[in-house]
């Protein structure tokens, strides 16, 4: 263990920190030092401990022992409220922000401006087009936060703490919605950030952008501090090591070129299928044994495409076959009774059921497929959930746990354990690696893989170009809510797609949408 | 016995011990037990008997609430039922008595949930609906009278007694298993849990949440139903006016009490009727202690809100941290 | 011309009020009165509403059967000033109201307590009596008069004991839930020497109680109550009731006549039209009074 | 393109329900009639003022009916037996049953306990409290009360503003502006969308839980200090069950329970459909007791399925694209 020791240009001290839940010991003995105008990143594996610990730090959760400093005195923030105050303002992983009030109220929530007790609505509008701009977002600030998509109250979140940011800037999670373009420009803003002298917690599973953007890293281990390095001196190889605690299997990088390509059988096919507004009429063909995947920008329809598909969202027309029998999917049982399977993004508000147990949500498909006549006896269901719980590595390994105290990465694997229990024929995974480490990353393309090995056919939407490539037979590029360009084999690769995404206006369809 | 009772009903049963404590303190001869034309007779036997009105509203009622709803019309239910039983009760048997009577709780039932889960309403406006035109069609049925009636079945309903128990107590029992049955038998209990835990999660997992939410509203309308047949059969007769009045609220209280939150999804059904027994527990001791009828709301208020600090595990935190304040003091 | 009036009711919370609105609806017909009824679910705010929709809508007159005495002064003002007159039914106002309406046709609910302590007094004699009371609505004025006149009537006897008071709510199914509480509370009811309840009703209810504790009432224990529903009549024939006072359902008859005296020939009728609190017990053929009764809408 | 905003929407229902009353009864057309809908509910509004807040904040209070109730009994006491001059004793109950709505805010923010329960206890206490002080109506025969009871501004045709009306009136336009201008305001949103996440952004969600139930007691007080203008008296029974008649006007008028959403404007709408129900049942004159229960059922379902029409109408297309943004 080694920590920092040059108390002038410490600005965040953390020492000796602990923080249990129940029998869970979240955070043990930790030591934490960010200097004035650093990028720090704060590495670990899903479940690590990392959003306890700025939790721990901004008093959102009381700890159970150790000391806080900023600036050299000791602070111990009681609130949110209380950090705030103190300079030190947070994005957290998975609560945003508040999808009732419009934009502008969201970005300035409790710091309104202000004249005679009454909050000046034009000029709070005004500030929050100028802050957003910064971002390069231009959006009707008084439309209610929820009617934009996740990246768009991501950048917003991102927005308010910068705005707010005082002398500490902690982002948790803050590029797992983000597209490249957005990145880049968080990333530049962080850069002018740390210039002025913040310091900036990074917490990330994009090892790229950790080497990108950071200057030094911090990795936690089962609640533990494994220890501190520079990044410029940390070979990738040895941090996946400290975060792991062992290798990381090697996975091989291309996939098209290791499958022979022979015909397959349909397992579904979508003829004309649309709805207005939503996204416009296309023709999809998902074969067993074949992943396709969906690419776009922010915005481009694949999270529409992804519902139509699965029977969230009816069609306005055309037609949906199964094993070439047509079919009408109206609702999500509909497509949960054809065999299919879908992992919505937004985990927190469509996927898991945070007060239930692990085990209730992960055989909560597979019940509600069976029907209510053959409940699961509680001997299978702990079965069903064990082999689950051990086969995606979900941590803590306790069925019994509510799902709402596991962290978001280990979150998303019980999501896809409830539809792997379902034995769908056909899975829509939207975003399925989002949040998720990269132990557990390799693990989930690697059971993408073993799936279609199976026989079964996969949809998957991925902003990660580099990951796509990996593991799609097929690419299906959207732009604008349409279906614009489909490539197969060889033509798969990362260019190909940035270039049908950006034919024709691909670059106005992202500024003009507001 | 841990199975049935979850750690979590410890709260309840320390609640239900000390006001049964109290009880004997303000009646020495609370526990006295005797038999009487071979039913039961004491005052334990009077909170089970009269707690079985709202011992059976909860077991509904715990249900509607596990999906995020609640039911304000069970109190009108009640009455309807009640109205119907003792009108056809002296020219019908007791078969077409409590069918009638049932099917029409079934049928409310069907109504709040069609406005809930289908015309989308919000639970306590649709519910205030038929609680307000409930009662009304329970009266007319009556006319305004209490219909009074002799047929000896359906007053066996109310005063008989099985193995000395009085009828209503074992049919109050007799529901809890039949619902614990079909609920935790089936997977109908998970179902609903997931309904009222993340009802757009639940959907987009396949569950048929519009079904599950009829499904409970329909379960609230015939346990409210028979609870009303219980008791019109009780004072043989029908009192359209005041059957059940007011007693949703004592069945949402009950539940609360049983540890079910308002907010939908964890749920139980024995913890709910113990929520109803501690209710009753504490009616009884009011009565009994002769106290002057004017301070019955104040004790009410004081219990409840004693209860549910009881219950509040940061109430259990803080008395912790005062505890351990004096001791570090000392 | 014939007549409209505004009759602003104050529910149907009983068998009893069920009763006077049909006798009333009666009484109306017969003397080919139109007669507007609008009930107020027992809420003081909507009787005020429904009296200014009456004033609103011009009736020839209003009657007004009050939930509470107090809180009428604003709008009687406003009936006096569009020249409606106001008759009182059942139940009195504040004294402050007097010259508001016309006149008030109602019992006297302490002097109904009286007439029930009396009989009571009387029947006991010289022995020592406990009685339990079965008390109406918490806060309700029939209530609290119904107990102030028995407790006078009592108070001069020495012998008669109040020993357990607590409210049934005026229904038959709390005031059997409280006697059952009242008997356990009492040694299985063996001190109990008679009941007195504000309302019929729940003395219906208490009877049963005390049936199923193996009780006798009407022998073992005595009971006496007010309003003389039917009910307490086929109790009265069967033995297990004592004795009842009288609450007529026929308040709108006598207001009827005075507002068609009123209007016809202006004569002004006395302030207090009081009815008759008449007792009813065993030996008045309660059979044949419950045959009467029974068809009166109770 | 935007649709119609659900306030907008309860105003045509209310708008159109009005009419429809007034072909059956044309005397419902005419000043005199609004003045009074005004008046008889001008403690109604008050209360489901504060309501407003309570519900948009994700909460609920059941004790209003109560408070009102103690509120009449403690002002007609205080002014009739104690002797206290009128306005103290406003002053008084004010204070008090702030403190009152306070200590409710507080043990549902410290002991996390749901509002609905918290509040039931709060509706026994008052009522209790109440009957402790007396069972009996007090009458209250202050001149400041027929001074104020009596004063109205005459409208042509009858039609009379009276004083408790316009205090409703104030405390409407008050609660609107609170509620849309004011860091108050946006905060009760804040909590209702998500108390965590509030907590979480910065919002102290523990003195606003606080000051919301504090608000909504101390409407209820001035609602009941109302009601006895209305009544001229202090009675323990009064106001029995108003608080199931607030909530129901609010969620008529546009409020979610779940809280997050609402506006005063629509609760105060949504008082005078409730007001035009009663009246158009009192036109009516024929119903009794129960058909008067069932008619005021159905009215209350036509409103109310009637305006989620509407409302599910104009969301449309709104609706297609709060769809694609998921
Ligand atoms: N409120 C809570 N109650 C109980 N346990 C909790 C709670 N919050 C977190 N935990 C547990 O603490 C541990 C650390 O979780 P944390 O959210 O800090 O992980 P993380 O490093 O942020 O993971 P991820 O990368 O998946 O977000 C996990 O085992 C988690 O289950
Ligand atoms: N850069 C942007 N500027 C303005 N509006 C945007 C932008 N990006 C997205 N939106 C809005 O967000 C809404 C929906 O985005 P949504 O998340 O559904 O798209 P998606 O293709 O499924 O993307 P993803 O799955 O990556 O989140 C669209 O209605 C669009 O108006
Ligand atoms: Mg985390
Ligand atoms: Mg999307």
């Amino acid at each position: 263990m080694e920590t920092s020791s040059d108390p002038v240009a410490s600005l965040l001290e953390v020492r000796g920190i602990s923080k249990s839940f129940g029998a869970v010991r979240a955070l043990q003995e930790v030591d934490f030092t960010l200097r004035a105008g650093e990028i720090h990143a704060l590495l670990g594996e899903n479940g690590a401990g990392k959003s306890t610990l700025i939790k721990v730090i901004t008093g959102v959760f009381p700890r159970d022992a150790g000391i806080v400093r900023l600036g050299g005195d000791e602070v111990a923030p009681r609130s949110a409220k209380a950090a705030l105050k103190a300079g030190i303002a947070t994005v957290y992983q998975e609560v945003n922000l508040l999808p009732n009030l419009s934009v502008a109220q969201n970005l300035f929530l409790d710091r309104q401006p202000m004249r005679f007790g009454i909050v000046r609505e034009g000029e709070m509008r005004r500030r929050a087009k100028a802050l957003l701009a910064d971002f390069g977002l231009d959006i009707d600030v008084a439309a209610p936060l929820g009617n934009y998509s996740v990246a768009i109250q991501h950048v917003t979140a991102i927005a308010r703490a910068v705005d707010l940011s005082a002398r500490v800037l902690i982002l948790d999670e803050p590029t797992a919605s983000l597209d490249r373009h957005e990145v880049e420009i968080l990333f530049g803003i962080m850069r002018q950030l740390a210039g002025r002298g913040i310091g900036i917690v990074f917490v990330s599973h994009f090892l790229d952008q950790v080497y990108e953007i950071s200057d030094r890293i911090t990795v936690l281990r089962n609640g533990r501090l494994v220890g501190e390095r520079e990044t410029a001196s940390l070979p990738r190889l040895d941090l996946i090591r400290m975060m792991l605690g062992r290798e990381l299997a090697e996975t091989t990088s291309t996939r098209a070129a290791t499958r022979e390509h022979q015909a397959r059988d349909v397992c579904a096919s979508f003829e004309k299928y649309g709805k207005v507004g939503y996204v416009a009429p296309f023709n999809l063909e998902l074969r067993h044994g074949e992943v396709v995947g969906l690419a776009g920008l922010l915005g481009s329809g694949r999270t529409e495409t992804a519902r139509l598909v699965f029977g969230a969202e009816r069609t306005d027309g055309g037609q949906a076959s199964v094993e070439g029998v047509p079919v009408r999917l109206q609702s999500p049982r509909d497509g949960v009774r054809h065999g299919f399977g879908y992992c919505p993004e937004e985990r927190k508000t469509e996927g898991i059921i945070a007060e239930l147990s692990v085990r209730e949500n992960i055989v909560l498909a597979l019940q509600a497929k069976r029907g209510l006549h053959r409940p699961l006896a509680r001997r299978e269901q702990d079965e069903i959930a064990r082999r689950y719980v051990r086969m995606l590595d979900i941590r803590p390994p306790d069925p019994e746990r509510p799902v709402g105290l596991l962290s978001g990465g280990n979150q998303q694997k019980v999501l896809l354990a409830r539809w792997l229990a379902t034995s769908p024929r056909l899975l829509v995974l939207d975003e399925p690696t989002r949040g998720i480490d990269v132990g557990a990353h390799a693990e989930i393309i690697r059971l993408i893989r073993e799936l279609c090995d199976d026989g079964l056919a996969l949809l998957v939407i991925s902003s990660e170009l580099d990951e796509i490539v990996t593991y799609s037979d097929r690419i299906v590029v959207l732009r604008d809510r349409a279906h614009v360009e489909e490539l197969a084999g060889e033509a798969i690769d990362v260019t190909n797609i940035l270039a049908a995404i950006a034919a024709d206006g691909g670059a106005a369809a992202r500024e003009g949408r507001a | 016995m841990t199975a049935l009772l979850p750690r979590r009903g410890l709260a309840q049963i320390l609640a239900l011990i000390v006001i049964l404590a109290v009880d004997r303190i303000v009646s020495p001869q609370f526990f006295d037990l005797r038999l009487q034309d071979g039913r039961l007779f004491g005052s334990l036997i009077d909170v089970l008997n009269r707690g079985t009105p709202v011992a059976l509203l909860s077991l509904g009622m715990v249900l509607v609430i596990a999906t995020r709803g609640i039911d304000l019309s069970v109190g009108a239910i009640m009455a309807i039922s009640g109205a119907i039983a003792a009108s056809l009760a002296d020219s019908h048997g007791l078969p077409i008595v409590l069918a009638a009577a049932l099917g029409a709780g079934l049928m409310c039932g069907l109504w709040n949930g069609f406005l809930v889960a289908v015309l989308g309403m919000q639970p306590i406006v649709a519910t205030l609906i038929l609680m307000v035109a409930g009662r009304g069609i329970a009266q007319l049925i009556t006319e305004g009278r209490i219909v009074t009636f002799s047929s000896p079945d359906l007053v066996w309903l109310g005063n008989g007694a099985i193995l000395g128990l009085p009828v209503p107590v074992a049919i109050a029992l007799g529901m809890l298993i039949l619902t614990g049955a079909v609920v935790r038998g089936s997977a109908l209990g998970l179902l609903i849990e997931a309904t009222g835990g993340n009802a757009r999660a639940s959907e987009l997992a396949g569950v048929g949440t519009r079904a599950m939410i009829l499904a409970v509203y329909v379960w609230s309308g015939v346990c409210a139903a028979l609870a009303g047949v219980i008791a019109a059969a009780d004072i043989m007769g029908a009192d359209a006016n005041n059957a059940g009045l007011w007693l949703e609220l004592d069945a949402i209280l009950a539940v609360v009490i049983g540890g079910t939150s308002l907010f939908g999804g964890r749920f139980s059904l024995v913890l709910a009727v113990f929520g109803a027994l501690i209710i009753q527990t504490m009616n009884t001791g009011i009565l009994l202690s002769g106290y002057p009828p004017e301070f019955n709301l104040l004790v009410k208020a004081g219990v409840v809100l004693a209860v549910l600090l009881l219950q509040s595990p940061k109430f259990s935190g803080l008395a912790g941290m005062a505890m351990r304040l004096r001791g570090t003091k000392a | 011309a014939e007549l409209t009036i505004g009759f602003s009711q104050i529910g149907s919370e009983s068998g009893w009020r069920a009763a006077e609105t049909s006798v009333s609806k009666q009484e109306a017909a017969k003397r080919k009165v139109n007669l507007k009824i609008a009930d107020a679910q027992q809420k003081q705010e909507n009787q005020i509403k429904a009296i200014r929709s009456f004033i609103a809508q011009n009736v020839d007159a209003i009657f007004l059967a009050p939930v509470v005495s107090t809180g009428w002064d604003s709008v009687l003002k406003e009936a006096k000033e569009a020249k409606i007159p106001v008759v009182l039914l059942d139940r009195d106002i504040d004294p402050s109201g007097k010259e508001l309406y016309l006149t008030a046709v109602t019992s006297d609910s302490v002097h109904e307590g009286e007439v029930a302590g009396d009989w009571l007094a009387k029947t006991v004699g010289a022995k020592a009596c406990n009685i339990v009371e079965l008390q109406g609505t918490v806060g309700a004025s029939v209530a609290a008069n119904r107990k102030k006149g028995f407790d006078t009537a009592i108070a001069k006897h020495a012998n008669l004991k109040v020993v357990r008071s607590q409210t049934g709510d005026f229904t038959r199914a709390k005031g059997k839930e409280v006697m059952e509480s009242f008997i356990k509370a009492e040694g299985g009811g063996k001190s109990i020497c008679a009941v007195y309840a504000h309302n019929d009703d729940m003395m219906v209810g208490a009877i049963q109680a005390m049936k199923e504790a193996g009780l006798k009432p009407g022998k073992e224990i005595l009971t006496v109550s007010i309003d003389a529903v039917p009910d307490i009549f086929k109790a009265m024939a069967a033995g297990e009731a004592n004795a009842t006072v009288e609450l007529t359902p026929n308040m709108a008859g006598p207001a009827l006549d005075a507002i068609a005296a009123f209007k016809g020939k202006g004569t002004v009728p006395p302030k207090w039209i009081q009815t008759e609190s008449k007792l009813y017990t065993a030996a008045d053929d309660p059979q044949k009074i419950y045959d009467s009764k029974k068809g009166l809408g109770y | 393109m935007k649709g119609l905003p659900p306030v907008l929407i309860t105003a045509i229902v209310l708008v159109a329900g009005f009419a429809l009353c007034a072909v059956q009864f044309p005397n419902i057309a005419s000043t005199r009639v609004v003045g009074n809908l005004l008046t008889d509910n001008a403690f109604l509004g008050v209360v489901a003022t504060g309501m407003t807040f309570v519900i948009i904040s994700g909460g609920i209070d059941l004790s209003v009916g109560s408070v009102i109730g103690f509120t009449t009994v403690f002002v007609a006491l205080a002014i009739e037996r104690w002797g206290v001059p009128p306005l103290v004793a406003f002053v008084a109950i004010l204070a008090l049953s702030a403190a009152f709505g306070a200590a409710m805010g507080a043990i549902i923010h410290v002991f996390d306990l749901p509002p609905f329960i918290v509040t039931l206890a709060g509706m026994f206490l008052a009522r209790g409290a109440s009957f402790l002080l007396s069972t009996e109506s007090v009458p209250i025969t202050a001149p400041v009360y027929s001074t104020v009871s009596d004063f109205a501004l005459r409208v042509p045709g009858g039609g009379r503003l009276t004083a408790i009306a316009m205090i409703m009136l104030i405390v409407v336009i008050g609660g609107a502006l609170l509620l849309k201008l004011t860091r108050f305001g946006a905060n009760v949103y804040a909590i209702g969308g998500s108390r965590t996440t509030a907590s979480l952004m910065g919002v102290a969600v523990g003195a606003m839980t606080v000051k919301i139930y504090m608000l909504s007691s101390l409407l209820a007080g001035i609602a009941g200090i109302v009601f006895s203008f209305y009544t001229s008296a202090g009675y323990s029974l009064s106001a029995v069950g108003v608080e199931l008649d607030t909530i129901a006007a609010v969620v008529i008028g546009g409020t979610l329970l779940a809280g997050g959403q609402g506006s005063v404007i629509g609760t105060f709408l949504g008082v005078l459909i409730q007001g035009l129900i009663q009246t158009y049942i009192n036109f009516d004159g024929t119903l009794s007791s129960w058909w008067t229960k069932i008619a005021t059922g159905v009215l209350l379902f036509a409103f109310i399925a009637l305006q989620q029409g509407l409302v599910a109408l104009a969301r449309r297309p709104v609706a297609m694209r709060a769809g694609a943004a998921s």
